[in-house]
């Protein structure tokens, strides 16, 4: 193999060499320097091979002397990866330049190969004094690029770079100098060993060399000129800075880190876990797409360095950890530059203009769900290792502040991407494609899922991983140009026979929602025919939300379920966010299943710590402080089952989703978060669970939450919104029930969640239906719809029978089983507020019903047709599934019954034929049906046989004050009805919950706008930060 | 046998009905003497019943305005089914109809039954007072079920059943084994919710719109009306003997029922001569107070 | 105000670096790495008289490659960056004198440029020292004969090729198997005699060449962007 | 004799420092920062010496014995040059940004340079 000094050879000659090409062969200087880039790539990459398949590191020894005493470099694994990571970087950002370099002409040519090649060797060397030089060159080369296209922001920024890089490495070569004087030697693995740091000039020399380099990755807060640079250079040069030498002087301080020790390790950490909150939190302000992306950088780099601090925690899983985030990081960052550069808009709000372009939407997508950790992404792998091993160490402040952090990008970057996914772009220029501009993108995109994969398979847990319905994901994406019938018909059959393939591996609890899932979700597929064009982008979504829940069901071990859980996050995003009015609701889901998710990672830590295994079963043996691992699992989950206090997002997030995908992610999404915690009460202990107050706060909580649910529900005038808020209050109820922690509690939760999905999938549907006919979601807009429509008006009527529980229909059977068991529990105040919540219920149900089907036919309905028959279809298919359920329960409460009774052996229902006994009462389901339809029959025929030929009247024969009303709006009483309830009740209305959202929200906006102006544009308090930073890092870590 | 039992129901229906009518007419009656009117005969409801069936209907709105006396007098019937109405010691004897033992979360919920449907129906007929009314009466009804969920459940941790019957067999054998005496807060709130539930003034705001002669009643004439003036007959019965049944010990023969029924609908008539009507949330947040706190007191007295 | 806080900062900043300064004591003795050089075995080994060339050519040659590259990429950056802005140039006309004294001198500076890169291994000076001497005589030409063309493409090639030279000998080393940079590819010759030390002198001599034709492209670059204003 | 080398050195570092953080003219914190990089190189400088010993040229006879004893330190000496020769080139390059920066705003005061803020 060449020895890698050649890199050397191959720069500098390649370099020197471009002084011969004519001024006028623009064109042969940039594809020179494009080979050699590739030639040193090549190199690094063969290395890169022959090290990973098990030959050794090499030393590379230069003037004949062994070191100390001359300057060797070293190219051993990580050193392979990373020149390799530049090197690649650097021809695909080569690529990018190329017509930008070739303008500037060769020198310019010149300087950015000098620049990969300097990064090379700052990666190789392992002589102290060699990597100050070739620092040097680095900064003074990236002084030269920011100017590359220059405008009078570049210049500044290059000035203040010089200005701030002159002053650090002012302060390297001190450090060095009196290192050398300490140890005399320059050599790094000299230093280690002499060990200086305990000497007190030694260790303040070591102090400044350390310092020095994490000032040069730009740490927070002396970082104001590096966010300069990244703001005012060219994006092509922002993507170099922020993943080539990021990269490269990460592995420098890794480097230096061992010589420095390990009680440097803390300190690493600490700056790093500063920089990283730090960052995050100020970028919340900004707006400016490059910059943002700066702070962003500044950040993960951040979050790099907790990792490098706590290399001996995290053992031999430090590379796999931390090139995991690298990695990520490196390809999504140099993507977004390089998409800044392309979309050519400094503010974020006017990236809609990538919508123009969707596969530009796509690829933006990637990079940022890469970079907040989303799977299949490597960071998601390595973030879940990194917080599994912190939480198993007990560096619990630790994964707090990682967690916080990450959610502050989750907030900025999603916010972002909501503009660009949903901003008005009507008025904004189009954006050009340049071929060579965009084939970079587009690998870095392939690069993350294929690292991501590659990943995965690094761990048995993560190799464990199912991913044919990801693949399965990515087929019907490539076929996304097909009509939605073809699709659609895809779709359908891809689930229906997936679900067969895997139903009978699974034990009876997961068949239960996984039927829900798959069965729910070829249903409201169905209804996806009546969709015409296209419809693009929404069969990948929406797959990738089943794929996720079906791998939640099938998970075997924890990573698994974690996978899946973020999965299905994503695509449930992406498919609430097509909704026309949905990116503010879009964005509120995304960061609040963000927050459940970190709270779940961090549970699921908690499990593993102490176990140290990923199976599933850990779960149900926590042991290292258990009250917080269920009680964050628990609160982890409850996001998304949207209890009170984490529910503001769904009103708006399901009310403002198309018509089929409300009861989507309302009647089937929802219950993933009721499995989790069906699994995690399960994992407490069941009945004689050790963790009492859990379920007892759990109660509470799903009580008040039924509560509010409904309340608010009642006084919306969005029909989907209603429905919504109802979904709301009947997850209250399930988590109650599910809380009770007894038999009928448990089976009055399964009755629950099986009732709601049929129920709310029909009524979901058939609003969605409706909406879809009658264009829009007031209810004061509709009214006598049952005239057009009456077999819609039949489901939604069957629907809310359901729902409120009347009987005979199916929703009495939850009814009856809850209130036997808070009988049975004990917990009547609980209770009194469920019964209640119904009857509040019967108001919006009544409501729904009456001002959409009911009252007056408005002008502009009188010729609406009834709903489509493809939302028929799975609609009447439920209504039937309601129908068994109401008139034979037995059918669905005995195998139910058998499942609690694993974990809930007492106090089981006993079973008489169709009668089912608890000790306080007795249920004949099919008796009081048939009770009740008898006498129904008999009077309507009573009714029949009296009034013989009942001619129908017109519309607005009534009496009324002695007048006819002529106008359907005025006479149809739909607008605000239940006044004289909110009178009474206003102040359980007032959105507390939002507003303390909202608190928490501005209070970090304030801050960060507050703590920003530190960043004053000036480049001489720049170098006053950095003198600072300095100082405050001498203080706290050595000491007076 | 249940030819037999269903022979009794049948009977008992009808006396319920009769005796709907009868005490309709009798506070009809007291009421105008109150207020220094002469009133109306105490036959008049079934005046009124026959004359309402014989007319000939003629006008529909639709189905659903059809079904709604159906549903509001299924309702009524099926409240009776569920409920037994005269205590004789067996749990499935004569005059218990097909209660089942009348399961108290079962009556609670069929209750809605006929509400709902009537809702519907009043709906479908396009006018604006039908809706007003029902908002109102909806928003009412969850208020006073508080209280009364409040009442009913300590009654059944009282008695540790939600059986009607083995609450009515646990108050047999004199008046001092009444839930009036042995649980008096839960007594108390379910005596005041009921005068919601009646629907009596100071409560009555949701039948509002008929002193003007218009809403449900007048949009429905002929059968239509026969059917529902049964099932007001019918529920304002039953609603009683729910009350009889929970508080005041049941009934143990048809004359014991027809006075317990009596005052206590007495009792309801009493107070809507006595006070003004209530706007609907002065109504609403009336049972927020001395009701509800009833009631919450007794749940803690028998929840330890 | 500000300048108090800066008072401050920099007083605070001084109780960083006192520790450095109250530790440090002097040395009584060359360090390992020194004490190595100036072993006989190794002087020979190099045979370059002046001990600090060898240092800054043989034995840390690299930082030295990475050295003459800042200047080459100073150049390169400041010959895309500074542009011309206007042609208008008023300047005052020189003395006789000066012009005349130019003349004489700036060949004998050059020479001495020269002559120190050259015996850069032998007596103080070097590379670097004699490129700069060479760019203090272009100084010079710029300011006695403002007006005079200046190539630039000779320079520029100049400093590629010297650039070339000095990275072909380098590989060279390493090709050869001896080690990059090491001086043993050519004859290392009597020690204290011009032709000794190896290739030292040679790479010396062409990092004084790029040296001097880099400082005098700066140099030119700054000069020819002047403009009235 | 090191003493008062490196005494010089640290003030002048220091002087440039203050140069840096408190001059408005661009120049004037250029020339700053040439004194805070001499300064650092004194420092070095002053690294070499050991007491008694001579400029480490061999061009003597009797300092080809033992020469170990009797040279001052040549690394740091080396060490400087590279570090001059940097200071140089960040020195031009300074200078020509301040040239531009000049042409923009035809101003020198760093004040004037802060359209990159926050």
């Amino acid at each position: 193999m060449i020895s890698p000094i050649h890199i050397l050879t191959i720069g500098l000659g390649g370099a020197f060499a471009l002084g011969f090409v004519p001024k006028k062969a623009k064109d042969a200087a940039a594809v020179l320097m494009l080979a050699a880039i590739a030639l040193m790539g090549v190199l690094t990459g063969s290395w890169l091979i022959g090290l990973i398949n098990g030959e050794s590191a090499q030393q590379i020894f230069t003037a004949g002397f062994k070191p100390p005493f001359s300057i060797n470099l070293l190219m051993g694994l990580n050193e392979s990866v990373l020149t390799t990571a530049v090197n690649f970087i650097g021809l695909l950002g080569g690529i990018y330049l190329y017509r930008n370099l070739k303008e500037a002409g060769n020198h310019a040519v010149m300087v950015f190969l000098i620049f990969i090649m300097g990064l090379n060797v700052v990666i190789m060397t392992r002589d102290i004094f060699n990597l100050f030089v070739f620092l040097e060159i680095v900064s003074i080369a990236t002084a030269g690029l920011v100017i590359l296209t220059e405008s009078g922001k570049s210049i500044q920024a290059g000035f203040k770079y010089m200005l701030a890089t002159g002053i650090i490495s002012g302060v390297l070569l001190l450090g060095i100098i009196f290192a050398y004087y300490y140890s005399g030697t320059l050599n790094i693995d000299g230093l280690t060993a002499a060990n200086i740091g305990a000497l007190k000039g030694g260790s303040v020399a070591l102090l400044l060399i350390m310092v020095s380099i994490i000032l040069e990755l730009k740490s927070f807060p002396a970082n104001g000129w590096g966010l300069d640079i990244y703001e005012g250079s060219n994006a092509g040069i922002g993507a170099m800075l922020s993943a080539a030498t990021a990269t490269a002087m990460y592995f420098v301080l890794s480097k230096l880190l061992e010589m420095a020790g390990s009680e440097w390790n803390y300190w690493v950490a600490l700056i790093g876990a500063v920089s990283f909150v730090g960052s995050n939190v100020l970028a919340l302000k900004q707006r400016i797409a490059k910059r943002l992306l700066g702070y962003s950088s500044i950040g993960q780099i951040g979050l790099l360095m907790i990792i490098l601090g706590f290399k001996d925690v995290l053992g031999d899983n430090t590379p796999y950890v931390a090139f995991g985030i690298l990695f990520s990081h490196y390809f999504a960052k140099a993507g977004l530059f390089w998409l800044a550069g392309i979309v050519k808009q400094n503010d974020i709000a006017n990236w809609a203009v990538i919508r123009k372009k969707p596969y530009f939407l796509f690829l933006m997508g990637t990079f940022i769900f890469a970079l907040i950790g989303f799977p299949p992404f490597p960071s998601f792998f390595a973030k879940w290792e990194l917080v599994m091993e912190l939480v198993n160490t007990g560096n619990l402040p630790w994964v707090v502040a990682i967690l916080f952090g990450s959610m502050m990008e989750a907030v900025y970057l999603f916010r972002w991407f909501g503009y660009a996914i949903k901003g008005e772009n009507e008025n904004i220029e189009d954006f050009k494609i340049e071929w060579n501009k965009i084939l970079p993108v587009g690998i870095v995109a392939i690069a993350l899922y294929v690292t991501g994969y590659f990943t995965s398979q690094h761990t048995d847990a993560g190799a464990a991983i199912n991913w044919i319905p990801l693949f399965f994901v990515a087929a019907i994406f490539i076929l996304d140009f097909l009509p939605v019938f073809i699709k659609n018909t895809i779709a359908i059959i891809g689930m229906a026979f997936y679900f067969y393939t895997i139903y009978p591996d699974l034990d009876n609890l997961r068949l239960v929602f996984e039927a829900i899932f798959m069965i729910g979700g070829i249903l409201t597929l169905i209804a996806g025919y009546a969709y015409k064009g296209t419809r693009p982008g929404f069969y990948p979504v929406a797959l990738l939300m089943y794929a996720g829940l079906t791998t939640i069901i099938e998970a075997q071990n924890t990573l698994q379920f974690f996978f899946g859980w973020e999965l299905m996050t994503a695509g449930s995003y992406f498919l609430i966010i097509r909704g026309k009015r949905s990116m503010p609701h879009g964005l509120s889901y995304m960061l609040f299943s963000v927050g459940g998710a970190y709270a779940l990672l961090m549970g699921l830590g908690m499990a593993f710590a102490g176990q140290g295994s990923y199976d599933m079963s850990i779960i149900n043996s926590i042991s290292y402080i258990p009250y917080w691992a269920y009680g964050l699992l628990i609160v982890g989950f409850l996001t998304k089952t949207a209890a009170l206090g984490l529910h503001i997002w769904l009103p708006g997030a399901h009310g403002e989703a198309e018509s089929d995908v409300s009861p989507m992610v309302s009647a089937i999404l929802l219950k993933a978060g009721v499995f989790g915690i069906v699994l995690t009460l399960i994992g407490m202990g069941g009945e004689n669970n050790a963790y009492p107050w859990l379920p007892y706060a759990l109660g509470w909580l799903g009580a008040i939450t039924a509560f509010s649910g409904n309340l608010m529900a009642v006084f919306q005038e969005d029909a989907k919104r209603l429905l919504a808020y109802s979904s709301i209050g009947q997850l209250g109820y399930i988590v109650l029930g599910f809380a009770m922690m007894s038999h009928l509690g448990w089976l009055g939760g399964f009755s629950y969640v099986v009732n709601h999905f049929l129920y709310k999938a029909v009524l979901f549907l058939t609003i969605g239906a409706v909406v879809l006919r009658v264009k829009t979601h007031n209810m004061y807009e509709m009214g006598g719809l049952i005239k057009r429509m009456p077999l819609a008006f039949t489901a939604v009527m069957i629907g809310i029978i359901a729902l409120s529980g009347v009987p005979p229909l199916s929703g009495f059977a939850g009814k009856w089983l809850f209130y036997n068991a808070i009988l049975e529990k004990g917990w009547y105040l609980q209770g009194a507020i469920m019964f209640f919540s119904g009857g509040i219920a019967f108001m919006y149900l009544w409501r729904l019903i009456h001002t959409i089907f009911l009252g007056q036919l408005k002008d502009n309905h009188r010729n609406v047709k009834e709903i489509s028959i493809w939302f028929l279809i799975p609609i009447y298919t439920l209504l039937a599934g309601i129908m068994v359920y109401s008139v034979k329960p037995q059918w669905v409460l005995q195998p139910l019954g058998d499942i609690v009774a694993q974990w809930f052996p007492d106090g089981q229902l006993t079973w008489d034929g169709g009668t089912a006994f608890t000790k306080y009462g007795h249920w004949a389901g099919t008796a009081v049906a048939v009770t009740i339809i008898a006498a129904f029959l008999v009077v309507t025929a009573l009714l029949m046989i009296s009034t013989r030929k009942a001619h129908k009247v017109k519309q607005f024969d009534i009496t009324y004050s002695g007048e006819r009303p002529e106008r359907p709006e005025t006479t149809h009483v739909a607008y605000n009805v239940f006044e004289g309830l909110y009178q009474a009740m206003w102040v359980a209305t007032i959105p507390l919950v939002e507003k303390w959202w909202n608190k928490v929200s501005d209070f970090l906006h304030d801050t960060a706008g507050i703590v920003r102006r530190i960043y004053s544009g000036n480049g001489q308090s720049y170098v006053i930060h950095i003198v600072l930073f300095i100082i405050v890092t001498y203080f706290v870590i050595i000491g007076g | 046998m249940t030819i037999a039992k269903l022979g009794y129901t049948l009977l008992g229906l009808f006396i319920v009905w009769n005796w709907g009518f009868l005490m309709g007419a009798i506070f009809r009656k007291i009421g105008a003497r109150v207020s220094g009117r002469i009133g109306i005969p105490f036959y008049q409801p079934w005046i009124n019943f026959f004359k309402s069936v014989g007319v000939r209907t003629t006008i529909t709105h639709g189905v659903m305005y059809y079904l709604g006396p159906v549903f509001r007098l299924t309702g009524g019937i099926g409240l009776l089914f569920f409920m037994p109405l005269i205590y004789t010691g067996d749990p499935n004897g004569m005059w218990t109809n097909f209660s089942f033992e009348g399961d108290l979360i079962l009556i609670l919920y069929f209750q809605l039954f006929g509400m709902l449907g009537m809702a519907m129906g009043a709906g479908e007929g396009g006018h604006p007072y039908s809706a007003m009314g029902i908002a109102r009466g909806l928003a009412q009804h969850a208020a006073v079920e508080l209280p009364l969920t409040l009442a009913i459940l300590s009654i059944a941790i009282q008695y540790d059943t939600f059986s009607m019957y083995k609450i009515v067999e646990a108050q047999q054998g004199g008046f001092q084994n009444w839930v009036l005496f042995t649980n008096p807060f839960a007594a108390g709130a379910i005596i005041l919710a009921m005068l919601g539930a009646m629907g009596h003034s100071p409560f009555n705001l949701v039948k509002a719109p008929n002193e003007i002669l218009i809403g449900p009643a007048t949009e429905y004439e002929g059968t239509y009306l026969g059917f529902m003036q049964s099932a007001g007959s019918i529920l304002h019965v039953m609603e009683a003997v729910l009350f009889m049944n929970l508080v005041f010990g049941g009934a143990t023969s048809w004359p014991e029922l027809i006075v317990k029924t009596f005052l206590i609908y007495f009792w309801s008539v009493f107070v809507g001569m006595v006070f003004p009507r209530y706007k609907i949330e002065q109504s609403i947040t009336w049972f927020f107070k001395v009701p509800l706190v009833l009631g919450v007191l007794a749940i803690i007295v028998f929840s330890f | 105000m500000k300048k108090l806080l800066v008072l401050f900062i920099l007083a605070a900043f001084v109780s960083v670096l006192y520790p450095l300064y109250s530790s440090f004591h002097g040395s009584t003795g060359l360090t390992e790495v020194s004490q190595f050089y100036a072993s006989k075995e190794n002087i020979e080994k190099v045979n370059s008289q002046n001990l600090v060339t060898a240092v800054v050519v043989t034995y840390r040659g690299l930082d030295t490659l990475g050295e003459v590259t800042i200047l080459f990429l100073t150049a390169a950056i400041i010959a895309f960056f500074l542009k011309k802005e206007s042609d208008k140039r008023t300047l005052r006309k020189n003395s006789e004198i000066f012009k005349t004294a130019a003349k004489l001198l700036i060949p004998i500076i050059t020479m001495l440029g020269i002559y120190i890169f050259i015996n850069g291994h032998l007596t103080p000076g070097g590379g670097f020292q004699g490129g700069a001497v060479i760019a203090s005589a272009v100084i010079l030409m710029f300011l006695a004969f403002p007006n005079m063309e200046f190539s630039h493409k000779f320079f520029e090639s100049l400093e590629s090729v010297s650039g070339l030279v000095y990275v072909g000998l380098a590989a060279f080393g390493a090709i050869l198997g001896l080690g990059f940079l090491d001086n043993a590819i050519l004859p290392l010759g009597k020690f204290g005699e011009l032709f000794s030390a190896g290739a030292i002198p040679v790479i010396y001599s062409f990092v004084g060449l790029k040296v001097g034709a880099e400082l005098s492209n700066i140099l030119h670059k700054f000069k020819s962007v002047q403009a009235d204003n | 004799m090191e003493y008062i080398t490196i005494t010089t050195g640290f003030l002048i570092i220091l002087a440039g420092l203050w140069a840096i953080m408190t001059r408005k003219n661009l120049i004037r914190i250029i020339i700053g920062f040439s004194l805070f990089d001499t300064g650092i190189h004194i420092v070095m400088v002053s690294m070499a010496f050991v007491k008694g010993g001579v400029a480490p040229i061999l061009d003597k006879k009797e300092l080809l014995t033992d020469t170990a004893h009797k040279i001052v330190d040549p690394v740091p000496q080396a060490l400087v040059l590279t570090a001059i020769v940097i200071g140089l080139g960040v020195t031009a390059l300074m200078l020509a940004y301040a040239m531009r920066l000049h042409q923009e705003k035809k101003s020198l005061d760093i004040e004037s340079f802060k359209d990159l803020k926050w």
